[in-house]
């Protein structure tokens, strides 16, 4: 084991898949000798060379597309979107081509590539720089979606995404990137689509991704003192999603909350609650509450940012409600 | 058919319209699966030019107005029929018809039905092979209309910037459904427009097939000795309306006239003489290329429908 | 009243907005003397001149681009973007720039256009040609969104629509346009924002939008045969969605089913079932249930698009299965 | 200050330079609500001299790194450093910050955060005037990085063809963050690049104020007059990093200090001579500057936070 940074850890990954397979490629913005704006690349260009870790012109659809081109002839490439919110230039490469492509043609072909990129609030980077976008990649059948809240995941499952023959979204945290933790030191992968119960409890279950595990692991600490048992889901994956973990331990704790930074209105946390709903309506206790962000843009204000991003506090509330909700009475 | 090269630009040419022309016999029986369905009849010349100056090893990215691409490249007719007739013994197991018709097998990367959608695809796939060392030259056909997506300035800019072994060949068939071109842009010069990327544009005259093939040739062995890509405007013209549900009533009747007098088969026959290709050669032809299109539907009928079960295969690879 | 097909009732809202308003302004392609490919907006050019009615190169992103310029120094765009598909191309200017400009310039500014587009199946269109993606727009707080299901709706949503004042995404389906019923004569608008009990009933509701609505009311009306009260309320407005009618009314059927023809993970499908249940959980005797077109993207073919997408006899079956389900027992 | 036109050009580029140095210090102090802050010092002729070449019923749309053009068109420095600030006095409410330092009420339609986002505001502006008759023309800056964007090309297709009144000011720093502009494309002349679209195309010194304001003159002019849009190419340079975690190493410091040596303020008082700027004159507007600023400042300090309870407002119009 040691201990290493979120971002160490990515680039731990790129480095080995890339020293393991010649056609594994890194392109995008700033991504060479300037290391990426979250230093996520940093050193790779000087030990792999400017053609195989590549900076690319601002041209986000062509990131994607190049992505795309050479997944299907041969290459496994990995692209950076600097921040979610650009890749709303390449939705049309993601979704009609890279999702679409294996199947529109019979499965002829493959499209073996990653998109990295980073989301979500904490540096108060304002509307067009602090969004997370899950959501509309879920709702992309032929894609993977992922979203790593620890190093050890983030490394994992980014060696997982690049050997994966398919696209895979691989959906970082801004505000992940300086956490530190232990990451196993023998390479293994995080296989795509399996939740982790980061932490175990009997009295409810919460359920949540990305930056918000560390969110969700402080309330259940909190809440630990109370002497509620909070079972702590990181759905790690979110397409697929792992709905045996979600639901054993629903059926077990027979109340849940979902927890997100994505706003409400058609975020991941419908999706979750609607299908404890359908597998587990005569067992819970009380109704699947969710805790994200309200469905407002987000000010480029770090103090007045945080009152918008779910707190401890909000998942301490939820989950009490849960707690104090009635039996159901006909 | 073992045919020399001039006779056999003339096959393809002929085979394509053939091939579209049965395509559109068919769907008024009401044989296509998908109601999605342009032909290039008009516009043969480019694809057999630019296919005839691929190698083997070669890759190209195609239209929604992809048969001649397919055909030219030397895509199956059995399987292309069956894809259009929804079949599983299709190429894309009958769910991509017309649109979507492709086979990898043969270097070609895929129909797209996102105009401009397949430029990102084209100049990808040339990245790698230029990355991989391959010798390996991708063609990316678009019609005029796509020139004005934003992916098409992306892509070109970073395929010259990196030289990468892509052409980019536009099927300027004057409309984008019923835009007509001038009406899209100011700049009407390939040439001119390609200077935007410091790289060589062409404009070529799109019904002569000997012509098209000159300049393609060209460009793609600049481009094999890693000189980078080259922008063709192929000027042609489509003869018929965009789709079947399209009248072309936007186009005037004497374009219309003149353009459809510029037929590239005539033009090529009238260029070659009679003793390259004979009327015995030409009704040689029609003969043989009856029988493979007989063929061809009639394994697209005996072949099954793609049975919905399958519909949720290949979701993942 | 008159009957008139849906496209022509879109068309008439347009015709009656562009003469009551100098500053009503459409573009698109092919939207002049060709009509439109749905031939929605016919014989407008030649009423209001090609600047008025504009041909737009091929240029999605800034279809929607000029639409939002435009708008923000006092024209009212109505941008049509061909198929909802291509409406990738123009992520960015509807989600950074349309949804968030209002807000993000502390409201010194307006927006006030609309984008049209189609979905949806019914012509064996493919892949790419097919989706139904009204899930990516109601996770965009700034945006509306409609989808208007009868000619009526289309009228006096459309007017509503160019009336506002910020951004809508206005969503219609292409196996609609031929769709006849009555129209009231009298000019009115349908306000954004408030759904429609499109046909009352007793024991369970259904809840639906666009087209699905015509497959709800013909299983409502197979059910009524065998006593089943079906009430059916068409949505219309997606964003922001009418809660009050849909509670008011799981609250008087206590039993609901969503359906929609987008693929059910990430759908508005998965919104609605969360909060039916968040708000009813103790009133419900069954579990939401979901009738979606399944996680696949959709196949270039008639005969086979068919078997995703949702019908009549899936209706009913879900309304059933919620009729059979206990009641809850603890 | 009432100054005649040359010494109000200095005046400006001054204005910008002093409001940017004190932007940095106050984000030193952590005085900055947001995290994103760009500063275009070194670039302070491209903004003065386009904006000085505007008449008040024109529009402008701004970037990332906009505080020049706000300060240029007009902006009040008291309300801007109570938008950085995140001050509910500030333009939007404290919500926006540097990247999105907005005035609408001069013209001003919005700086940016997504680069080449506002290319299709700016043109959407041009075809409203233009539609409406008003005589209005839109001024979009936009930095060389952008141009590889798809957007920019289909803006200024879009532009070009319908002879729309925007003129394109490329604001060529040479670096999009660390890329140089010879890495982002392999065009670098913007006057050919111009002709992609049929379009007058200029390329000037971006550090002479002069020479950037008789060139958006005519440019502005031409615009107004009905003939459509023109792309400027100003060659300019930002002195220091992209933001302030940038230490700018992929930069070689000779070229750095070339460039810095090329300091605007600087140029033009070469140019135009100790008569028309004196010393005198100098002393008086930075001692002038200095008080706007420390005003400026202390209004954003006393100002009060915005409400977390507003940011519910504004969501619709
Ligand atoms: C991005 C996108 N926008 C619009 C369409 C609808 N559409 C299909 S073909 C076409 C015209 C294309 O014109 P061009 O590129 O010249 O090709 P042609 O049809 O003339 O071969 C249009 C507008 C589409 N498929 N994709
Ligand atoms: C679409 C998009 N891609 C990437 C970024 C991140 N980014 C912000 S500024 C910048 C460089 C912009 O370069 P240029 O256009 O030359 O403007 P400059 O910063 O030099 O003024 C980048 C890559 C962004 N904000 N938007
Ligand atoms: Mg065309
Ligand atoms: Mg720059």
């Amino acid at each position: 084991m040691s201990v290493m940074m979120y971002r160490d850890a990515l680039r731990r990954a790129l480095y080995e898949e890339m020293k393991a397979d010649p056609r594994v490629f890194v392109l995008g913005e700033d991504v060479g000798a300037y290391g990426g704006a979250y230093a996520v690349t940093k050193g790779l260009s000087a030990e792999f060379g400017t053609e195989r870790v590549r900076d690319t012109p601002m041209s986000e659809a062509m990131i994607v597309g190049a992505a795309v081109g050479a997944a299907m002839v041969g290459g496994r490439p990995v692209a950076e979107i600097m921040y979610v919110d650009f890749i709303t230039l390449a939705m049309d490469q993601i979704v009609n081509q890279a999702a679409k492509i294996h199947y529109m043609f019979g499965g002829q072909i493959k499209v073996p590539c990653v998109i990295r990129t980073q989301q979500g609030t904490g540096r108060g980077a304002g509307a067009q720089h602090s969004q997370s976008l899950e959501s509309w990649f879920i709702h992309t059948p032929g894609l993977k979606v992922v979203a790593p809240a620890t190093p050890a995941d983030a490394y994992g499952l980014l060696r997982a995404s690049i050997q994966d023959d398919n696209p895979v979204i691989f959906l970082e945290h801004k505000g992940l990137y300086a956490v530190k933790d232990e990451v196993p030191d023998e390479p293994y992968v995080t296989p795509i689509g399996v939740a982790d119960v980061k932490r175990e409890g009997s009295d409810v279950t919460l359920i949540t991704y990305s930056r918000m595990l560390h969110v969700a692991l402080d309330a259940a600490k909190q809440l630990a003192e109370q002497n509620v048992s909070v079972e702590v889901i990181d759905l790690r994956s979110l397409l697929p999603l792992d709905m045996d973990t979600v639901l054993r331990s629903v059926a077990k704790t027979r109340r849940a909350v979902v927890l997100h930074e994505a706003v409400l209105t058609g975020g991941l946390g419908g999706e979750l609650s609607a299908r404890i709903n359908e597998a587990l309506f005569s067992e819970l206790l009380a109704p699947v509450q969710r805790v994200t962000a309200p469905d407002v843009p987000l000010p480029a204000n770090v103090t007045l940012e945080k009152y918008l991003v779910p707190n401890a506090e909000q998942v301490k509330k939820a989950i009490e409600k849960t707690l104090e909700s009635k039996q159901k009475v006909h | 058919m073992e045919l020399d090269l001039t006779k056999s630009l003339y096959h393809s040419m002929l085979l394509i319209r053939r091939s579209e022309e049965r395509i559109l016999e068919e769907m008024m029986k009401g044989n296509l699966a998908s109601t999605m369905c342009h032909v290039s009849i008009g516009q043969e010349a480019v694809a057999a030019g630019v296919c005839s100056a691929m190698q083997p090893q070669d890759y190209l990215t195609s239209t929604h107005r992809g048969h001649g691409h397919f055909i030219a490249r030397g895509g199956g007719l059995s399987r292309m029929m069956a894809e259009l007739f929804g079949k599983e013994t299709g190429y894309c197991k009958g769910r991509g018809g017309s649109m979507h018709i492709t086979d990898v097998s043969i270097g070609h990367l895929g129909a797209n039905g996102i105009v401009g959608g397949h430029l990102g695809i084209a100049t990808g796939a040339a990245l790698w092979t230029s990355l991989n060392k391959s010798d390996a030259v991708t063609v990316c056909f678009f019609g005029e209309g796509a020139v004005n997506e934003g992916i098409t300035h992306e892509s070109i800019n970073m395929a010259a910037l990196w030289k990468l072994p892509v052409i980019f060949v536009v099927e300027n068939n004057h409309y984008a459904m019923s835009l007509a071109w001038e009406r899209s842009t100011p700049q009407l010069s390939f040439t001119e427009r390609a200077r935007a990327y410091g790289i060589p544009g062409v404009d070529v005259d799109g019904q002569d097939v000997l012509a098209v093939r000159e300049v393609a040739l060209e460009a793609i062995e600049r481009a094999r000795r890693g000189e980078g890509p080259t922008l063709i405007g192929a000027h042609t013209y489509r003869f018929l309306g965009h789709s079947r549900a399209d009248p072309s009533k936007y186009r005037p009747a004497e374009e219309e006239e003149r353009e459809r007098a510029r037929d590239p088969l005539t033009i090529m026959r009238a260029k070659v003489g009679a003793e390259m290709i004979s009327d015995q050669d030409v009704e040689a032809y029609e003969q043989q290329v009856k029988e493979v299109l007989d063929a061809a539907v009639k394994f697209a009928e005996d072949s099954p429908l793609a049975q919905p079960s399958t519909l949720f295969e290949d979701i993942y690879a």
